[in-house]
C-alpha cells in the first residue's frame, strides 16, 4: 500500500480532496484534447513536476510506483508496432491502410516484421496514456482513498455503493493485516519451501480468511447496532480549511492547463 | 433505592444452542464502579450485550431505572442511547476510514443536528486523547489508539451507563493507569461503569461493587470493602482472591499491621507499611470499638 | 490483467463505461432489495468487497514473477454469486486503480466489463454447466476459476484489439497479437489459480 | 559457554521506513528460561521474529550454536527447525479446520513420514492437553484452548528453542498457572524458552534471566536474582520492578522479613512470612558473612 502511505505523507493531504479532484479532472480533460505527442508528453511531465514539487512524492517511490505502467506500456506498444508483411514488396508497407488490410488474408507469406509507419499513432496513444497516468498519480499521491470517499459522499454517490466503499477500505486493511500475520506465521513453520507447499498453505490461508468473513461481518454488524444504527450508514464529512479558496485556485490553474494545450492545438492545426 | 439498570432471572440460548445465561440476575447503582469478573466463557460478554439490547433474554428482562425495557426499535434506541457499549477487539468494531468519521456514527444516529455532532466528536476524541489523530485513518494507529477511539465513539452518545468488555487487555501499564483515570473521571462525572476482567487485583482495587460470573451466572454481587475480608467467597465462586487480602490477613496476624482500614492493592498496604504509625495506641483503639 | 490509465481512446473508454453502467446499476439495485429483507447484508457485502480486493492484489508464488496477480473471480463468484460480483468488482477496480495504480478511472469501465461482468458470469455459468453434467465438484470449480479467469483476459485482448486494430490484419490479427502476447503470463496464471481455488474451495468445505 | 542462540548488534528497518531494532544484542543459554519484557512498541515482536529469520538484520547477525545463520533457503529450514515460534493471536496463526490437521502443517513442512507426523501430532496435543479435542473444529474452541493448539502446532516440530510472544495475555489465572507448569516441563526436557511479557511479576516469578527492550533495543540481560535487590537497574530501563521488591525491602527494615532469601513472587513472600523463622539468629549469620 506504497500509494496510501505517501498520500498520507504529502503535504498537499490537508488541500481539500475536490480542489484536488478538479484540478486533476482539469488536467485529463487536457489530456484529451492535447493533438500531439510533444503536447501530450509536456503535459504528464508538467504533472510529474508538479507531484514531485508540490505533493512532495520522493522520486525515487514515484519511478517504483510509475514500473507497473510503464511495463504495460512497453508490452502493449511492441504489439502494436508488429505486423504481419503480407508478403509484397516494400511498396505495400508504405500504403498501408485499410485497403491493403482487405487484402491480407489471401497473403501466403506471412512473415511478421515491425512497422514503422504505426509509431505516430502509438506514439499518440502512449504520451496520451502517459499524461492521463501522472494526473491520476497526481491525485492518489496526495489524497488518500478515504479523503476521496468523503469527497464520493459529497457528490451523492449512492448511498449503498459509498457503504460498499467504506467498509471495504476499513477491513481491505484489518483482513491484509490478518493476511499477513497469517503468512508469517506459516512461513515460521516453513509453509513456503516449495511451490506445491506454497500453494498449499495459500488456499488454507485464504479459505481461512474466507470463513472469518462472515464471523466478521456480524461482528461489525453488531457494534453498528450497539451505536444504533440505522439502515445506512452515517458518517460526518470532513471539513476543510480554507476549501474554497484551494477550490479557486485549483479551477483558476486547471482551466488554465486546458487552454493552453487547446492554444497549442489550435495552433498545430493553423 | 432503584438501580439504574437491571437484569431479572434472565436467561439466553445460543442459535446454535450453547447456553449463554442461565437464571442471571445483576442490578447496578446509579454512579457506581463496577467489576464484572468470571473466567473464560462464564458469560461475561453475553451479559454485557444483554445491557444493551444487542441480545433479547429467552426468559427474564431487563429494566431501565424500574421501567421494564421494550425490545421494539424505539425502545431499543432509548436504551442504546443510555447504555454504551465497548466491546474488546477494536477491528471489530471500527468501519469508517478516519478517527473523526467512526466517532461521529453513534451521534449522528441519534438524530443530533451537525453542529452539535461536531461538537460531541472533538470533545469525546479530547477525553480519550486522540484530538490529534482526528483526521488519522483508523487502520495508521496502535491498538491502544484503536481502543481509545472505540471510547470516544460510545463517549460521543453520552451515555449513562458505560458497559466495557475487557478494556485492560492488551494494554501496558502506562496505557492501563491513563484508561483507569479516564474511567474514574467518567464516574466523577455521573456516569455510572461496568468493566469486565480477568484480573481480580484490579477489580479489587478500582471497583465499588464487584460481580463474579460463572456458568452464565452472575454468582456473587458485592461491595468490595466486604470482599476484602473474605477469602472463602471469592473461593466459593471459584476466583482466587487478590494476593493483597492473605498478605494482610498474615501481617496483621503478625501484628505489623492494624486489621482496618484493609488495603485494597499491594501498592496501598506497601504505603499502610511505610506510613508512621502510632503502633499499638490506635490499635488498641480500634480493638476497643 | 487490466488496462492500464489513459490506454484506450476517448470513444471506447466512452463506450465501455456505457456499456457497464446497467450492470452496475442492476447489481446495486438487487442488492439493495437483498438488503432491504435482510439489513445485515450491508457488513456482509462490504467485508466481502475487501475481501475480494485482498484477492486480487495478491501475489501468486513463484509463478512468473511478482508482478503477476490472480483475479480471483472464479472464487468470488462461487462465493457471492456473479450479480453480487458486479458492485463488488467495481469497487475492487476502482479501489485496485485508487490505491495500488493497477489499471485507471478512465478505463474502468472497460475493466469492470471484462473483470466484473464477464469474468463472474463465465465462472458460475462454467460451473453450473459443468454441476449440470455430473462433473464432480474439485473439476468443476477448476474450470470455472480457470476459465473465468481466461474469459477476462479474453475479453481485455478483444477490447485491445477493437481500440487498435492491425493495419494490415485488422481487429481479428491485433487481437492475435493481443492475446498472444498474454498468454504467455495468463494461461500459467488462469491454471494456477484453477488449482488454488480447487484447493481453497475444499478446504473451506472442511470448515 | 557458547549461547544457544545469539542476535549481534542487530539493526532492522522497516519497509515502511520505522526502526525495528536498533544495534540489538541478545544471547540465550541452552536450557534457560528467560523473559523478555518491554513496553509496546519497544521491539519485542521484532526481536522474536528475527530469532526465528522470519526477518533478516540489516546489520549484524544471527548465531546458532555459535555458528552464524545463513539466510538461505536451507539455511532458514533448519534454523526454523531449531527455533519454534508462538506469535500472539490464536486466530491469526490457526489455518486448518480441524486441530490435528493444524497440528500437522509444521512436520508436514519438515517432509516426515506420515507414521512419524502422526506420532508427533499425538505426543505435542497430549503435551498440550488437547488430545481430546484432536479432531474437534477449530472455530469451535475456546480462546485459551486455540493457544495450546498453537503450542502443539509448534511444540510437533520439535524445536530446541521456543519463543513465545505474551502467551498469557488474554488467558485467566488458572489457564496462566497451567501453561507455566507445561513451560517447565518443556525446560526440564532441555527445551530452551523465551518469553514475551508485560508483566514483570511473572517474569520475576518464573524466569532464570531477564532481558529488557526499550527503543529497538535489548537494554539489560540480567539473572534474576541479580536484578531482584536492584530496583535502580528496573527504573534504569523504565520499567517498574515487581510489586514484591519493594514489599519484601520494606519488611526486611521493619525487621520482618530476613534480607535473603529474596522472595521471588508475593506468594513466596507470604510463604516465607507464614513459615516458622529462627529469626534474628539466621539473619545475624548471614550479616556476619
Amino acid at each position: 500500500m506504497t500509494l496510501e502511505r505517501l498520500a498520507y505523507a504529502s503535504p498537499w493531504r490537508h488541500i481539500a480532496p475536490s480542489a484536488k479532484a478538479l484540478f486533476c479532472s482539469c488536467a485529463m480533460a487536457a489530456a484529451w484534447i492535447a493533438a500531439t505527442p510533444v503536447a501530450a508528453i509536456g503535459l504528464a511531465l508538467l504533472l510529474a513536476v508538479i507531484t514531485l514539487g508540490g505533493a512532495r512524492t520522493p522520486w525515487r517511490a514515484y519511478l517504483r510506483v510509475l514500473t507497473a505502467p510503464v511495463g504495460f506500456l512497453a508490452l502493449s506498444c511492441v504489439t502494436m508496432l508488429v505486423t504481419v508483411s503480407p508478403g509484397f514488396s516494400a511498396a505495400s508497407a508504405a500504403a498501408s491502410t485499410s485497403a491493403s488490410a482487405s487484402a491480407f488474408p489471401t497473403g501466403s507469406g506471412l512473415a511478421w516484421r515491425i512497422a514503422p509507419e504505426l509509431l505516430p499513432q502509438v506514439l499518440m496513444t502512449v504520451s496520451r496514456a502517459a499524461a492521463l497516468c501522472t494526473a491520476l498519480l497526481l491525485l492518489v499521491l496526495s489524497t488518500p482513498l478515504g479523503d476521496l470517499l468523503g469527497l464520493m459522499r459529497r457528490l451523492r454517490v449512492p448511498p449503498l455503493l459509498l457503504d460498499l466503499m467504506v467498509l471495504a477500505y476499513r477491513m481491505q486493511a484489518v483482513l491484509g493485516e490478518a493476511w499477513s500475520d497469517g503468512l508469517t506465521a506459516q512461513r515460521s513453520r516453513l509453509g513456503y519451501g516449495g511451490r506445491r507447499q506454497a500453494l498449499r498453505s495459500m488456499a488454507l490461508l485464504i479459505s481461512c480468511l474466507a470463513v472469518q468473513v462472515w464471523a466478521r461481518a456480524s461482528a461489525l454488524q453488531a457494534a453498528a447496532d450497539a451505536r444504533n444504527a440505522t439502515d445506512e450508514l452515517r458518517f460526518l464529512t470532513p471539513q476543510w480549511a480554507q476549501g474554497s479558496r484551494h477550490v479557486t485556485v485549483a479551477l483558476g490553474s486547471g482551466l488554465l492547463m486546458i487552454a493552453l494545450v487547446l492554444a497549442a492545438r489550435i495552433g498545430g492545426a493553423a | 433505592m432503584t438501580p439504574l439498570i437491571e437484569l431479572r432471572s434472565a436467561s439466553y440460548c445460543y442459535p446454535d444452542g450453547s447456553q449463554g445465561l442461565h437464571d442471571c440476575s445483576l442490578a447496578l447503582r446509579a454512579g457506581s464502579r463496577n467489576a464484572l469478573l468470571g473466567a473464560n466463557g462464564a458469560g461475561k460478554t453475553t451479559l454485557m450485550q444483554h445491557l444493551n439490547g444487542l441480545l433479547q433474554p429467552d426468559q427474564g428482562g431487563l429494566h431501565w431505572q424500574g421501567q421494564p425495557v421494550r425490545y421494539s426499535r424505539d425502545g431499543l434506541r432509548r436504551l442504546r442511547q443510555q447504555v454504551g457499549l465497548v466491546f474488546q477487539n477494536p477491528d471489530r468494531q471500527l468501519f469508517s476510514a478516519h478517527v473523526e468519521e467512526d466517532v461521529s456514527f453513534g451521534p449522528l444516529n441519534l438524530g443530533l443536528p451537525e453542529a452539535e455532532v461536531r461538537q460531541r466528536v472533538a470533545e469525546s476524541l479530547a477525553a480519550v486523547g486522540m484530538s490529534v489523530h482526528a483526521r488519522s485513518p483508523v487502520h495508521h494507529l496502535s491498538f491502544g489508539q484503536k481502543k481509545r477511539v472505540c471510547l470516544a465513539g460510545v463517549l460521543a452518545m453520552r451515555p449513562q451507563l458505560l458497559v466495557l468488555d475487557e478494556p485492560m487487555a492488551g494494554l501496558d501499564l502506562p496505557m492501563q493507569k491513563d484508561l483507569q483515570r479516564l474511567l474514574d473521571g467518567l464516574v466523577a462525572q455521573g456516569v455510572t461503569v461496568l468493566v469486565s476482567t480477568h484480573d481480580a487485583a484490579f477489580a479489587a482495587d478500582w471497583a465499588d461493587e464487584i460481580h463474579v460470573m460463572a456458568q452464565g451466572r452472575c454468582q456473587l454481587s458485592r461491595p468490595v470493602d466486604a470482599l476484602l475480608t473474605q477469602p472463602q467467597a471469592w473461593l466459593d465462586v471459584g476466583q482466587s482472591p487478590p494476593e493483597v487480602m492473605a498478605l494482610h490477613a498474615e501481617l496483621v496476624r503478625q501484628g505489623v499491621l492494624p486489621a482496618v482500614p484493609v488495603p485494597r492493592s499491594i501498592e496501598r498496604l506497601l504505603a499502610a507499611l511505610r506510613a508512621p504509625r502510632p503502633v499499638t495506641a490506635s490499635e488498641s483503639v480500634i480493638h476497643e470499638h | 490483467m487490466h488496462i492500464m490509465e489513459g490506454f484506450l481512446p476517448f470513444k471506447h473508454a466512452l463506450a465501455w463505461t456505457v456499456a457497464s453502467a446497467p450492470f452496475l446499476a442492476i447489481g446495486l439495485a438487487s442488492a439493495g432489495r437483498r438488503l432491504r429483507a435482510h439489513p445485515e447484508h450491508r457488513m456482509l457485502l462490504g467485508v466481502s468487497a475487501a475481501f475480494a480486493f485482498l484477492l486480487s492484489a495478491l501475489k501468486l508464488p513463484s509463478v512468473t514473477g511478482s508482478c503477476s496477480h490472480p483475479t480471483g473471480v472464479g472464487l468470488g463468484a462461487l462465493l457471492f454469486g456473479p450479480a453480487a460480483m458486479v458492485p463488488v468488482g467495481f469497487v475492487v477496480l476502482l479501489f485496485q486503480a485508487l490505491l495500488l495504480a493497477h489499471g485507471g478511472l478512465t478505463t474502468l469501465g472497460a475493466n469492470v466489463f471484462s473483470m466484473a461482468i464477464v469474468g463472474p458470469f463465465v465462472a458460475f455459468g462454467v460451473f453450473r454447466l459443468a454441476c449440470l453434467s455430473g462433473l464432480s465438484r474439485s473439476p468443476a470449480v477448476f474450470l470455472a476459476a480457470c476459465l473465468g479467469d481466461l474469459a477476462t483476459y479474453v475479453t481485455t485482448s478483444l477490447q485491445l484489439a477493437l481500440a487498435f486494430p492491425d493495419p494490415v490484419g485488422g481487429v481479428l490479427l491485433s487481437f492475435e497479437k493481443f492475446a498472444g502476447i498474454f498468454a504467455v503470463t495468463q494461461l500459467p496464471l488462469a491454471i494456477t489459480e484453477g488449482l488454488l481455488t480447487v484447493l481453497v474451495v475444499n478446504a473451506m468445505a472442511q470448515f
